[in-house]
């Protein structure tokens, strides 16, 4: 190859770096030599076996992401190589297949929310919570947003983060300590001056907890010519009255529970929706999946549409930077949403509600434990308060095996005896029963 | 040259037609003990939700898994990726991901950890986060990284709020990014995000940033500029010591985009080059397969006084253990949540254990051997040609234009990638850099054979032969694919947008 | 109905073109050890082996991985089986294989299991394997289950030994094993391995065996009867009772072959119809994938005396623990090495598991529904007839005859079959039981969905109509799929056969 | 669907069978009830993970399977669900794919054998060693078979039952002590009468040595209207003559080193190869690919052969009664075989060559051990005698989480002091100097 290129060593193609730029030697990388699979199998599988497992029970750890059941299904299906090789479908004809699961991801998201238009994915909710809010920064060009003081306080940090080049107020609404609720007089009253762009909500909240009554603050925020942007988890929308019922503007949330393992975090899947409305449109961040024809005509097939928007053509101008997105975790949704169907994710979430609640009433009944801490609704998540210290509890829970839940000394709530349970489909009876018995052993 | 190639072609309807909301393939755990637990609660659902119950079944098609399995594998049937065979994206660097990563990743011992369990239970996992993080300095020359970022584009980010703060902090008011006009699209995306006034430099008719345009744009004003170098053109920029030199001398900071470090890896250092911040994408150089479209991992790097600017948590050993660091005096905090995309960061932990570094170079350096010859082997085709110094060795990739080939027969670039499908091979990405007309922007990297490379030119030649020939079939290919060349006008008209299914049974008057 | 359906058409070469034999993609492992512990030996293996000592590499073309995946990955996008459509060849039992099988059995604590490690250190295999030897006596009312065979057919040679064992220990000189026109092909030759004479039991015209000549051919020679019921016409042989009087009177044994079970699994029982010996297969009735031909796995099981003939170990459970028992006074020895196939049968396992007793016998339900809706959807469809007493329900199959069609149109069987492939669908076993003239024999089991049965006898009606209309592309069918149709008579040609690329070579006159 | 069958109820439909038959109850099977597939995977990973892994140092146990490397590659591949869930091809137009790695298969295992006819697969090879011999007696129509004493006593097993229906005298042929050779005046005794069908060599032996001239044997059995069968491990062939060059007959082997894990015994692979003989083509068992042509004859494709030598055409006169095969571990074995090529299936070859002769000079160093027992060459598998009884070595090495060789106090050895050592690619110099120093501590 080097004779027809016209050079006698495969240096002399990088002549026209500085001399002094070349590295002498090799870089020290890996274990000093190239290794055979095997080697490094063996020394990856060694390592990671140094981790401790929590399966029996399953971990009762929450905090925005649970562990739920991944169906063997889903998993092989999303190992069809052909998916997960292919790079974005920038050549529609070739990658049909790919574009029209990522167009059913759109359609099945949007049929979840009951929102009409849907993204190809965001990385994760707290980006996708930045970017919303961006988004309606640019809609409404104004520069207030108010978000509960409730919220994941890893999104907060992230929207403070992404909002550090703007010049924008962001205001936490104070909360009922009884039910979690936003204090309605509080959001009124920082409504008023007509300056917010958007109000942010979550249900279920980040402690668990469901606001029943969403169309209040959705009517308060429109009133005032602010957009309401909605946070959900969405197998509680198996239950749950989807956001598009009462006028979410944006919707986001997190897609880990529909098909994703753990993973230590990542990689996630951000999900985005919006109302179909031309201003929205025009600001969406991300990239979106249409139906097209074929140029004779005769077929329908699918796109990336609306790409515009986009930063590889609007550069600085673009609704977003994003462009490697988490479309293999959309896949992935997918391929989960329709395993699942409507009545199969109903039966899902009532589960879920049923064994969450069960726990509840179980812990409830130990003395001087209050569960849940708050008085309103829940799914999978919520917040128990113990009469000691929560880590002692966590700690000895920890020599029995069990994953406990997370400790809420930090924010939100700064209570060092409150912890947050997450309680999912995987969580038998008996793995409920085996931890009241821990914990009351404890206490 | 005659080709039989056929994909397969399904006529698979849409899983709202194949399923129905009644039908679920998937199988409730316990579920027999939900009548006795629900017994026990002594209120439903719907009756602790009130107003917020959902009261009518979501409208998800559910299939039975049979019916599940034909249809996604039909489906990954019409798809195309580097398993398939050669998708030579420019800027993208699809290299082949061996399938030991695939197989690593697929333990408990990942899948099931949650990022709130104790620091003590994960030590192993944390252990390659941890070496990776040492080779990637080594690679970069740079001083720490943060794992935080999802993807390139997030990094970048990262980095421009980094720049920003930074500033800030010192009370400098420098709200002015310089970008080159060859820079990728995320590049003046990102610093916009994070609130700079982006300033295009123009390139050169070497093909590298204009260093009079560089100085003149320079100003007290500016807080940085954004690299990629070798640039978007494939080519190295050859004056970066210069460049260096007179970013620095006015105060400024720069930023590497290394999203593709193909070319270069073990042979040259950003972190020698100057550049003060990095970012690498993990699922291009460091062969993480790219998943369609995503999942990534970015991964940010900084030297010297930049380091406390890194979003957080970042990994550090104490005491012989590995734990998050997350003290934050100067930092921009998290760019988003947990510690970032572990999955295709253990992957490239293996790519690299694998390699080691001679392998490593020697990857840079095939990568940039295929480019080369591919140049070789496609030089004097008529109709295409390879703007900005065509003697100029190329790096990771290269820029041709098919303006001839537009010019003498109407064939445009995007013909010739249409057409390029029919051969069953993925077509490079088109029209960027945006200073190139007609451009055709490919890269090969270090995985692709000899005999790939020399059967993509023979295709290439053979696309102008029959352009030339005046074979206007070219404007109606692809053929051989699924389905046949998409309009893409008609999908993107106001009229017609259906982004959903909800809105494509609406727009055709469907309920 | 129009098709546009397309197979995948990869013009994909041998891996003799592709790769050569120096080219590898295998990394050696430790592989830098191996020059300082040769020098520690101090000869090679070429010095220690002299003679016999391979002077040349093997022709065996390698290629590198990411040659390899894509080589590989275009050949199974030209395969077809369960996960792409229905396959529903009678006698075969092709149900959809849940998934969660194909991911248990992929674990160390299976794969890396030496068969001649202490029970102690497999005790939780064992136990599966107990259970589910417990479950397939309750599902076939025998005494006891061999794991050993690897299929069907070595279940028949082992249950045809141990019946030729048998009368040798009684001293009884029996070697005419009677087997109905109708058996699948592996009973004879089975029995023919075991050194039995095969007569042969005519099928009468209600479908069943013609207990006449059965009564006929039954003598003192007579060692036993092997049957299959429901037969493979899918039709029960409701004098099963009557036919194990007379054949237990004359001292011989009958033998059950029990490859499908589908139609009667959780009904009724081979036992409890008299059988002393049945076969099962864990790869049709039981879930395990076919595998494009195989693995599959057989067991055998017996009752009452015959239990002490089967082939050896068993598994026993001994003080709560689990053990083989090689102890064998009677018994026909080993049918294989080791124990069995022992993935098939721990998919078998999660298989029943998962079902529990109400849904396997769901299942056989759902799969004769299956095969009686069908019938009733083609029943009057011009030119395909049921054979034998049409009004008699079917169980997990059916066979129908394209007899009147040959006979009008010319259009035969083979061309039905081959025309069902132009439509995406895989075609029925044809010309098979061989006493059906033109015989399409279809199975669709308990896992194909009504839609795609009624497609089904959609496409069989359309191809009616299409011959009836004198439509002659009939003939030449198919051409959606990765090849038109291939000449069986060329191939079988003495002059043309080529089983092996280097024959090939040869008869090319190639080196 | 009744309605249009015309029944009413399902039970219609098994009318016919005895009502004294028909199962009053569901059988008892499983749990009591059906399992969701999370429920099922928690109970039989917990039942596996009972079972023990000797994974570091990798197993030294052998006699006939060795722990080989199974490169992720190949397992990704067989994993490809067309693969794996088609049927035998018997539609082949539908099904190239399959036939041509079932054609490669057959293709390359012919060029490692440098035989010219490979079927598509016996069920391993104790299988193929009994095929291999009844194909002899039809072929030769004789009645009497030499077989080594030396050879897998449960291979010997298995030609016998086999050979039950039919009047056949297998007769083991006498062994050199030093050796392990056949001895050959036993042998030029036993072929006087010229009556044997066929002679059964393996190459390796059983207990890993190596017969260096096969060439006296092969003489010997031609000269003797004999055929010569040879039993063969594949990766060997990386090192040793291929069988065909000393005018090997008929080939058998054993699978399993190309790409399958042990799977605790099953399912393997059994090779299966003949000269190009019409005498011997006419007696094959199993299944054969070969080449074809599209009945317009513009292209070459794959179908199933002679058919007619085959059960569902010729029944009791067929070869064989074989019909499901292992077709998926021939795909893998082809994988396999395509990764390695010639070059890398010699350095493997001498990889595992080289490893093995480490141990047994450490071996030799230790008192009073004797390793290799047989002074033959040797590859992967070789007998040590110890001073001691080996069971005891065995039980102590378990201790110490090494899994030792195989016992040979039972045939064809009934030497309670040696054992069968097996030494692959996997195991590093520090894994055999960890074996060598236990055994030290032990003796
Ligand atoms: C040069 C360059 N910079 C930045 C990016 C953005 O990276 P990502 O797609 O991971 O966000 C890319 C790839 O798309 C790139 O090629
Ligand atoms: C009725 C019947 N008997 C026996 C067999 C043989 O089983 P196997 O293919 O597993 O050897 C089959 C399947 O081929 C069959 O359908």
């Amino acid at each position: 190859m080097l004779k027809k290129i016209g050079v006698s060593s495969p240096w002399d193609l990088f002549s026209d770096i500085p001399r002094e730029l070349i590295l002498e030697k090799p870089p020290r990388i890996g274990y000093g030599r190239s290794l055979s699979e095997y080697e490094v199998s063996r020394i990856v599988n060694s390592k990671l076996s140094q981790n401790r497992l929590f399966l029996d029970p399953p971990p009762f750890i929450g905090g925005g992401l649970c562990l739920h059941y991944v169906p063997a299904v889903v998993e092989h299906l999303v190992s069809r190589s052909e998916f997960y090789t292919a790079y974005t479908p920038y050549q529609p004809e070739i990658n049909q297949g790919l574009l029209q699961v990522l167009f059913e991801y759109q359609s099945l998201v949007a049929d979840l929310l009951e929102m009409d238009v849907v993204n190809a994915s965001m990385y994760d909710m707290s980006t996708a919570v930045a970017e919303a809010v961006l988004m309606a920064l640019r809609v409404t060009k104004r520069r207030q947003v108010l978000v509960p003081s409730t919220m994941h306080p890893e999104h907060y940090e992230v929207l403070k983060t992404w909002l550090l080049g703007h010049d924008i107020k962001l205001v936490k609404l104070g909360y009922d300590r009884e039910t979690g609720y936003i204090n309605r007089e509080d959001l009124d009253r920082k409504l008023a001056a007509n300056d917010t762009a958007a109000v942010y909500i979550e249900i279920p909240s980040y402690l668990g907890f469901i606001e029943t009554e969403p169309e209040y603050i959705a009517e308060q925020a429109h009133k005032h010519g602010s957009l309401l942007i909605v946070g959900i988890e969405p197998l509680s929308l198996g239950i749950i009255k989807p956001p598009g019922r009462y006028n979410a503007d944006i919707v986001v949330g997190e897609g880990q529970p529909l098909g994703l393992g753990l993973n230590y975090g990542g990689p996630l899947l951000g999900l985005f929706a919006t109302k179909m409305d031309r201003k929205l449109l025009r600001q969406l961040p991300g990239r979106l999946i249409g139906v097209t024809k074929t140029i004779d005509s005769e077929r329908e097939g699918y796109i990336m549409i609306l790409q515009t928007r986009e930063q590889h053509i609007k550069r600085e101008k673009a609704t977003s930077n994003i462009t490697t997105n988490e479309a293999l975790m959309a896949i992935t949704a997918t391929i989960y949403l329709s395993l699942l169907g409507g009545k199969g994710l109903r039966e899902l979430a009532e589960s879920i509600w049923i064994r969450s609640h069960y726990l509840a009433n179980r812990l409830s009944e130990l003395p001087k434990v209050r569960a849940p801490l708050f008085s309103s609704p829940f799914f999978k998540e919520f917040v128990v308060e113990f009469p000691i210290e929560y880590k002692y509890v966590f700690e000895k829970l920890l020599e029995k095996d069990i994953l406990g839940g997370l400790g809420l000394e930090g924010p939100p709530l700064y209570n060092s005896r409150a912890c947050l349970f997450c309680v999912t489909e995987l969580h038998s009876r008996k793995d409920i029963d085996r931890l009241v018995e821990a914990i009351g052993e404890i206490l | 040259m005659k080709t039989t190639w056929k994909q397969a072609r399904w006529n698979e309807p849409l899983v709202y037609i194949l399923g129905s909301k009644e039908t679920t393939g998937y199988t409730i755990p316990y579920y027999e003990e939900l009548a006795e637990l629900k017994k026990k609660l002594g209120y439903t659902p719907r009756e602790e939700l009130g107003a917020i119950y959902r009261d009518e079944l979501p409208e998800i098609p559910g299939l039975s898994e049979v019916e599940l399995v034909r249809h996604y594998t039909r489906l990954s049937q019409m798809s195309y990726g580097v398993d398939i065979g050669p998708v030579p994206l420019g800027s993208c660097t699809m290299k082949y991901n061996p399938k030991i990563s695939e197989e690593l990743v697929k333990t408990p011992y990942i899948q099931t950890l949650h990022p709130y369990q104790p620091e003590e239970s994960v030590q192993g996992l944390l252990e390659i986060l941890y070496e990776l993080e040492q080779w990637l300095l080594e690679l970069t020359g740079m001083d720490k990284c943060s794992f935080q970022t999802p993807a390139g584009a997030s990094g970048e980010l990262a980095g421009a709020l980094m720049i920003r703060k930074y500033f800030r902090d010192r009370g400098e008011e420098r709200d002015e990014m310089l970008i080159p006009d060859s820079a990728h699209g995320t590049n003046p995306a990102s610093a916009a995000m994070a609130g700079f006034t982006v300033v295009k430099i123009p390139t050169s008719e070497r093909g590298t940033i204009d260093i009079n345009a560089l100085k003149s744009a320079l100003s007290s004003k500016t807080a940085g500029i954004m690299l990629t170098n070798p640039n978007t053109l494939g080519i190295f920029e050859d004056e970066i010591l210069e460049v260096e030199k007179l970013v620095h001398e006015t105060g400024a900071l720069l930023y590497y985009d290394g999203a593709n470090l193909n070319g270069i890896m073990g042979i040259a250092r950003p972190g020698d080059m100057g550049f003060d911040i990095v970012h690498l994408n993990i699922h291009k150089t460091f062969s993480a397969p790219h998943g369609g479209g995503g999942p990534g991992a970015g991964v940010v790097c900084a030297r010297g006084e930049l380091v406390d600017y890194l979003p957080r948590p970042l990994l550090v050993k104490k005491d012989n253990k590995y734990v998050w660091d997350y003290s934050c005096s100067k930092c921009i905090g998290r760019i988003r949540a947990y510690y970032g995309n572990i999955v295709p960061l253990v992957k490239a932990y293996i790519y690299l254990a694998s390699l080691g570094g001679e392998l490593v170079r020697e990857a840079a350096i095939q990568s940039v051997i295929n480019t080369n010859y591919f140049i070789a082997l496609i030089r004097n085709i008529k109709g295409y040609e390879l703007p900005y110094d065509p003697d100029k060795p190329r790096k990771h990739e290269l820029v041709i234009s098919a303006k001839p080939l537009a010019r003498d027969t109407g064939i445009t670039a995007e013909d010739v990638a249409k057409t390029l499908l029919d051969y069953g091979l993925h077509a490079p990405t088109m029209y960027f850099p945006l200073i190139v007309e007609e451009a055709l922007m490919i890269e090969f990297t270090d995985t692709e054979t000899k005999k790939e490379i020399e059967f993509y030119a023979k295709v290439l030649e053979e696309i102008s032969k029959r352009a030339y020939s005046g074979d206007k079939s070219l404007k109606k290919t692809p053929t051989n694919t699924s389905i046949e060349r998409l309009d893409v006008v008609y999908g993107n008209h106001p009229r017609n947008v259906a982004p959903t299914y909800r809105v494509y049974k609406r727009l055709r008057g469907e309920k």
